[in-house]
């Protein structure tokens, strides 16, 4: 019994804090602050991947998108930065441009609430996924192993363009 | 092959790891100053013609001093002398302007003060006491050549006669001790037995000088105990 | 095309490798240095009017402090100027002494230059090796003059006190001892391929630039032009002792630092000539107390310093202090190609450009 | 001896479950036991670190080093952190506040963190992770952030530069210090690093795995921000880059961090390459010491002894030389283990 509890209430606590990262990146005022609270956010994400026993993807989620990605958005913020740092990520002053967010935030919610709601899920109960590395290693390189090459050529495409648009500052 | 120079390097300062250090532990261990090494510079009034060829040649300002004429002279006597450290650039100009050698480096290097008024030297000469030179004349001269160190005359004296003595004993002494002993062959005897032995030779001749009847009643000890091993040694 | 923002860095004036008070406004795109500002004057002393209010001989511990990497090198270049503006003649032995001690000192600002290029680059223990074997020079100073660095051992027609006994014996074993320590730095510094790769073709200063900007010593050897005062104008004994001027090919960080080393090597060849040579006698020439060089005279007189060409523009108006003393001092002059040389590089490249025009700020703002 | 931590965490436990607690507690208070000692044994651990680093550069350097207070002036480091606690904590009036304040004292929880999977002797480990490596590997990744934190936070160019120049320099050889445990993993073929120590049973990676022994070690040096890759804090260049503005405490706790990353990459690789805890005559944990502490002088050795590199070359190195040696390295194991495997082994 205890164990459970103790199991819900770290699940609380670490939903918590993400909802509130989560929240914070949205309300803050400096997008550097932002993107920092994007971090917590994904570090909260893998915390919870953690807690549901799947700790390799827990781990990824904190490689990838923690450490890697999340430093990619910072420098891109700062390289077009302009001004002062604490006004950066001002509210949209036009009236309209906030309806008309509003109004795609609640319909993307009730879809999403919907889809979950009427979806029948299969249920997982009291089975854990002893070598989840070793699958997820079969799966990638085996049954899946095109769609990963071909989303590795895509990724060194991506690397090799955005080195020719660097590169280019210098021919100038 | 890239990589040789880091691992030469390497090899240097592993090299050096293992040796002695080179540094000196410097408030206990002093550094050894070479003798010509200018640490603070000082004054002798003493020498002092207050000729002021020092203040001449003192790129700095460093020294200055006061003057009072002296009665029925053309002659200046020195009140003061001011050497303000601070601003000195240990150049030794003034030093080899000084034609008395009254200012002069010595080796002290720990000049460091507190306050910045401290290391301003200052020095006064004793007042001046008019004393008769003889025939009539009057002769200034500093209070304290009148007042001959006594104490210093004595232990100077007393070290003379030290040596004398201590000479004179490793030569023999015979005559000397006779005065301490009864007879000629005990003079004899302890003279052969002083001339041998360092140790006891220094302490009979410090006797001598200091303590006439201690120094007696030691040299017939030392008779009577040379006497018996002499004895014990011939019936061996 | 991505356009970039530059910014300014203001590499000093406190700064851990600017060698004193130096200030370099570097205009940056990145890493990248698009131009750089230097800006001197922070250890001014205003040591060229202070010589107008001292006589003759009371400016030598002065000029001592102008370079006080190397301070026999600005002292020989004022008392000669003094020298050559009143026609006083140094006795023979004194003049040998300059040399030794000269080209001691400039031994010793070499080593500097080698430890300081290295703790700037990073490699602490190399600036600590080389200021372990200076201390043996500092203490033959401290012998012969009493001071260890800022030693105002010349004087107007010689020097201030012959050599001490002690002198000759440690001279003769620092010689001896010279190479292995030029093997060490080499073994641990420049054999170093992280400094190689930091110091080849960084801060390239091609002769032609070097001759127009007025760049002298070692720096300008560096880019290949074969020039020494000691030998192409030549002052003192200079002429008779034999020494080759070792020179470079690109100009660069690395070039400069090789000549320097190799000029180690050629002043330790010097003293050796100068010690076998030397005769003995008198030390110092006989030099009226009060100098009062004739009215008008004006006198430029040139040494080659550890840093370049030193030279002492004196203007005499007939009384015992001079009327103007200009310095022309070979740092400010180098510091001048900083921007040149810096242009296009990276900043951690401003570094080694600092250290290998090894500027000496006392000198530099005077 | 051997089980000696070991025996005595049974005992707590047992004990504290026959005092009527359920034992999922005393688990926990025996792993917030083992955090606390794990913690408290990091700092000390650093006072000793920083005494021995400065006492080997005096070495190397024809110095004593510290030597006045203590014997052979041990407790030097001691009256050094008893100065930082004590001065004042200046927060720049122009800096980002609350970032500022936070970045000394994540870098140091995620520096402690590490340890959690570290097998400090034989079932020694906190959590007996089966992912560790990656554990590892993804937790220093987080580093970079505090480190970006910490030059942004500081509203200061220097410290942005060096923020700047420790993000690149350690997101690019994070690539090789995977790639060069890979090989490893492959050798073991498990994550976990308790029973890559037991691989080793037979023969140490090192003689294996010589040349991503030597990457990891490129790479883990670059990783630390050591000599002669300490581009954040490259005193000579950028003052001390990101730490520039950073005083007393809060500038502690980045030195307590570095230390504390220095002798987790140096136990990882005492792990991975020299058989963890195996040895003869002594027990696991007292190896473990052992060879910790040879692999960070060989650290402080380089730091003393190297130039720092440029920029562009500690880039260039990384993804020219490092990643792939690495690279070759891995496939050259994976034919070797395919070869060995045909041949029957």
């Amino acid at each position: 019994m205890s164990l459970m509890i103790i199991n819900d209430l770290v699940f609380v606590l670490i939903a918590s804090i993400t909802l509130l990262s989560a929240l914070g990146m949205v309300l803050s005022r400096n997008i550097v602050h932002s993107a920092l609270a994007l971090i917590l956010t994904f570090i909260g994400v893998a915390a919870l991947f953690f807690n549901l026993g799947a700790a390799f993807l827990g781990l990824v989620q904190i490689l990838v998108y923690a450490g890697a990605i999340s430093v990619l958005i910072i420098f891109a913020i700062m390289l077009v930065m302009h001004g002062e740092a604490h006004k950066t990520n001002r509210f949209n002053p036009s009236l309209g441009t906030h309806l008309w967010g509003g109004y795609i935030a609640a319909v993307m919610t009730i879809g999403l609430v919907a889809a979950i709601w009427f979806s029948e899920l299969p249920e997982v109960k009291g089975r854990t996924v002893e070598d989840a590395v070793g699958l997820l290693a079969g799966l990638l390189l085996g049954n899946y192993v095109i769609a990963f090459e071909a989303a590795a050529v895509l990724l060194l495409l991506a690397v090799v363009g955005a080195i020719i648009l660097a590169r280019g500052v210098e021919e100038q | 092959m890239i990589g040789k120079g880091l691992l030469k390097g390497l090899g240097i300062t592993l090299k050096h790891g293992v040796e002695k250090p080179k540094t000196i532990q410097y408030p206990e261990q002093r550094p050894y100053l070479q003798e010509r090494f200018r640490g603070c510079l000082e004054f002798d009034y003493k020498n002092c013609i207050v000729c002021g060829m020092c203040t001449k040649a003192c790129p700095n300002n460093v020294l200055s001093f006061e003057t009072a004429p002296i009665e029925g002279s053309k002659k200046k006597r020195l009140v003061s002398y001011t050497i303000d450290l601070q601003y000195c650039m240990f150049c030794n100009l003034c030093v080899e302007a000084c034609p008395t050698n009254t200012l002069f480096f010595v080796h002290d290097f720990e000049l460091s003060t507190y306050r910045r008024d401290e290391i301003k030297k200052v020095y006064i000469p004793p007042a001046l006491t008019q004393v008769d030179a003889g025939g009539g004349q009057a002769e200034l001269i500093p209070q304290d050549a009148l007042e001959p160190d006594r104490e210093a005359e004595a232990e100077a004296k007393r070290l003379k006669q030290l040596q004398a003595m201590k000479t004179a004993l490793s030569k023999g002494g015979q005559k000397v001790l006779a005065k301490y002993v009864d007879t000629e062959e005990d003079a004899a005897v302890l003279a052969n037995l002083l001339q041998a032995d360092e140790k006891k030779r220094d302490k009979m001749a410090a006797l001598i000088v200091d303590d006439k009847e201690k120094a007696r009643k030691v040299a017939q000890a030392f008779v009577a105990k040379e006497r018996k091993t002499q004895a014990g040694g011939e019936e061996k | 095309m991505i356009e970039t923002e530059t910014y300014t860095i203001n590499i000093g004036p406190q700064h851990p490798s600017t060698h004193g008070g130096l200030h370099v406004e570097a205009i940056m795109d990145g890493e990248e240095v698009k131009d750089a500002i230097v800006h001197v004057g922070y250890v001014h002393r205003s040591v060229e009017k202070i010589a107008e209010s001292r006589t003759y001989a009371q400016f030598v511990p002065y000029a001592s402090r102008l370079d006080y990497l190397a301070s026999h090198l600005p002292t020989l270049g004022y008392v000669q100027a003094v020298e050559k503006l009143a026609g006083i003649i140094v006795p023979e032995r004194a003049e040998y002494i300059r040399v030794i001690v000269s080209e001691l000192s400039r031994i010793a600002s070499h080593m500097i230059f080698v430890g300081s290029l290295a703790i700037d680059l990073g490699a602490t223990t190399g600036m600590v090796y080389c200021f372990r074997d200076r201390e043996r020079i500092m203490d033959m100073f401290e012998m012969s003059s009493g001071q260890r660095m800022i030693a105002s051992y010349m004087r107007l027609g010689g020097i201030s006190a012959d050599l001490p006994e002690s002198f000759y014996p440690a001279v003769e074993s620092f010689i001896n001892d010279l190479p292995g320590m030029i093997a060490e730095y080499h073994g641990l510094i420049s054999g170093n391929e992280i400094l190689q790769e930091r110091c080849k073709d960084v801060g390239i200063l091609s002769a032609q630039d070097a001759v127009a900007y007025g760049v002298t010593g070692p720096n300008l050897r560096a880019s290949g032009v074969d020039y020494d005062l000691r030998r192409d104008d030549p002052y003192g004994i200079y002429p008779r002792f034999e020494f080759r001027v070792p020179t470079g090919q690109n100009g660069d960080s690395w070039d400069r630092f090789m000549v320097r080393i190799e000029e180690m090597e050629q002043s330790g060849r010097i003293i050796k000539q100068a010690l076998r040579d030397m005769p003995s006698g008198e030390i110092q020439a006989k030099v009226p107390r009060i100098l009062k060089p004739e009215k008008g005279r004006e006198v430029y007189h040139r040494v080659e310093s550890s840093k370049g060409e030193l030279g002492f523009h004196l203007v005499s108006d007939g009384s015992d202090k001079p009327y103007r003393v200009h310095v022309r001092a070979p740092s400010f002059i180098n510091l001048m190609v900083l921007p040149l040389i810096c242009r296009g590089g990276k900043l951690q490249d401003v570094i080694t450009n600092i250290a290998t025009l090894d500027p000496v700020l006392g000198e530099s703002d005077r | 001896m051997e089980h000696l931590f070991t025996n005595i965490a049974q005992i707590l436990t047992s004990w504290m479950v026959s005092l009527g607690l359920p034992p999922i507690w005393a688990d926990l208070i025996l792993l917030i036991g083992q955090w606390t000692i794990i913690v408290v044994i990091v700092t000390l651990n650093v006072i000793v670190l920083v005494w021995l680093e400065r006492k080997i550069s005096g070495f190397i350097q024809e110095r004593l080093g510290p030597n006045r207070l203590g014997p052979f002036g041990a407790f030097q480091t001691i009256a050094d952190a008893m100065k930082l606690l004590t001065k004042e904590d200046i927060i720049p009036s122009q800096a980002d506040r609350w970032i500022f304040m936070t970045a000394p004292m994540l870098f140091i929880v995620i520096a402690v963190m590490l340890y959690a999977v570290l097998p400090l002797g034989q079932g020694m480990e906190v959590v007996d992770l089966n992912v560790g490596l990656f554990y590892f590997i993804s937790l220093g990744s987080l580093s970079t952030i505090c480190l970006l934190m910490a030059g942004w936070g500081s509203n200061n160019k220097w410290s942005l530069l060096g923020a700047m120049r420790s993000v690149a320099q350690m997101i690019s050889y994070e690539i090789p210090l995977a790639f060069s445990l890979l090989g490893v993993v492959m050798l073991a073929g498990s994550l976990n690093l308790s029973e890559i120590v037991t691989a080793q049973n037979r023969y140490w990676f090192i003689l294996l795995q010589p040349v991503a022994f030597l990457t990891y070690f490129i790479a883990a040096t670059a990783e630390l921000n050591r000599g002669p890759f300490d581009m954040p804090e490259a005193e000579q260049e950028l003052t001390a880059g990101a730490y520039t503005e950073y005083t007393g405490m809060r500038w502690a706790l980045f030195f307590l961090a570095e230390y504390t990353n220095l002798v987790a990459v140096s136990a990882l690789a005492a792990t991975l390459f020299f058989g963890g805890g195996q040895g003869p005559w002594l027990p696991s944990w007292l190896w473990i010491i052992i060879k910790t502490y040879l692999i960070m002088l060989v650290f402080m050795w380089m730091k003393w002894t190297f130039p720092r590199i440029r920029m562009d070359h500690l880039m260039s190195f990384s993804w020219k030389v490092l990643i792939p040696v690495s690279l070759a390295n891995i496939l050259i194991t994976g034919l070797g283990i395919e070869f060995f495997r045909g041949m029957g082994w």
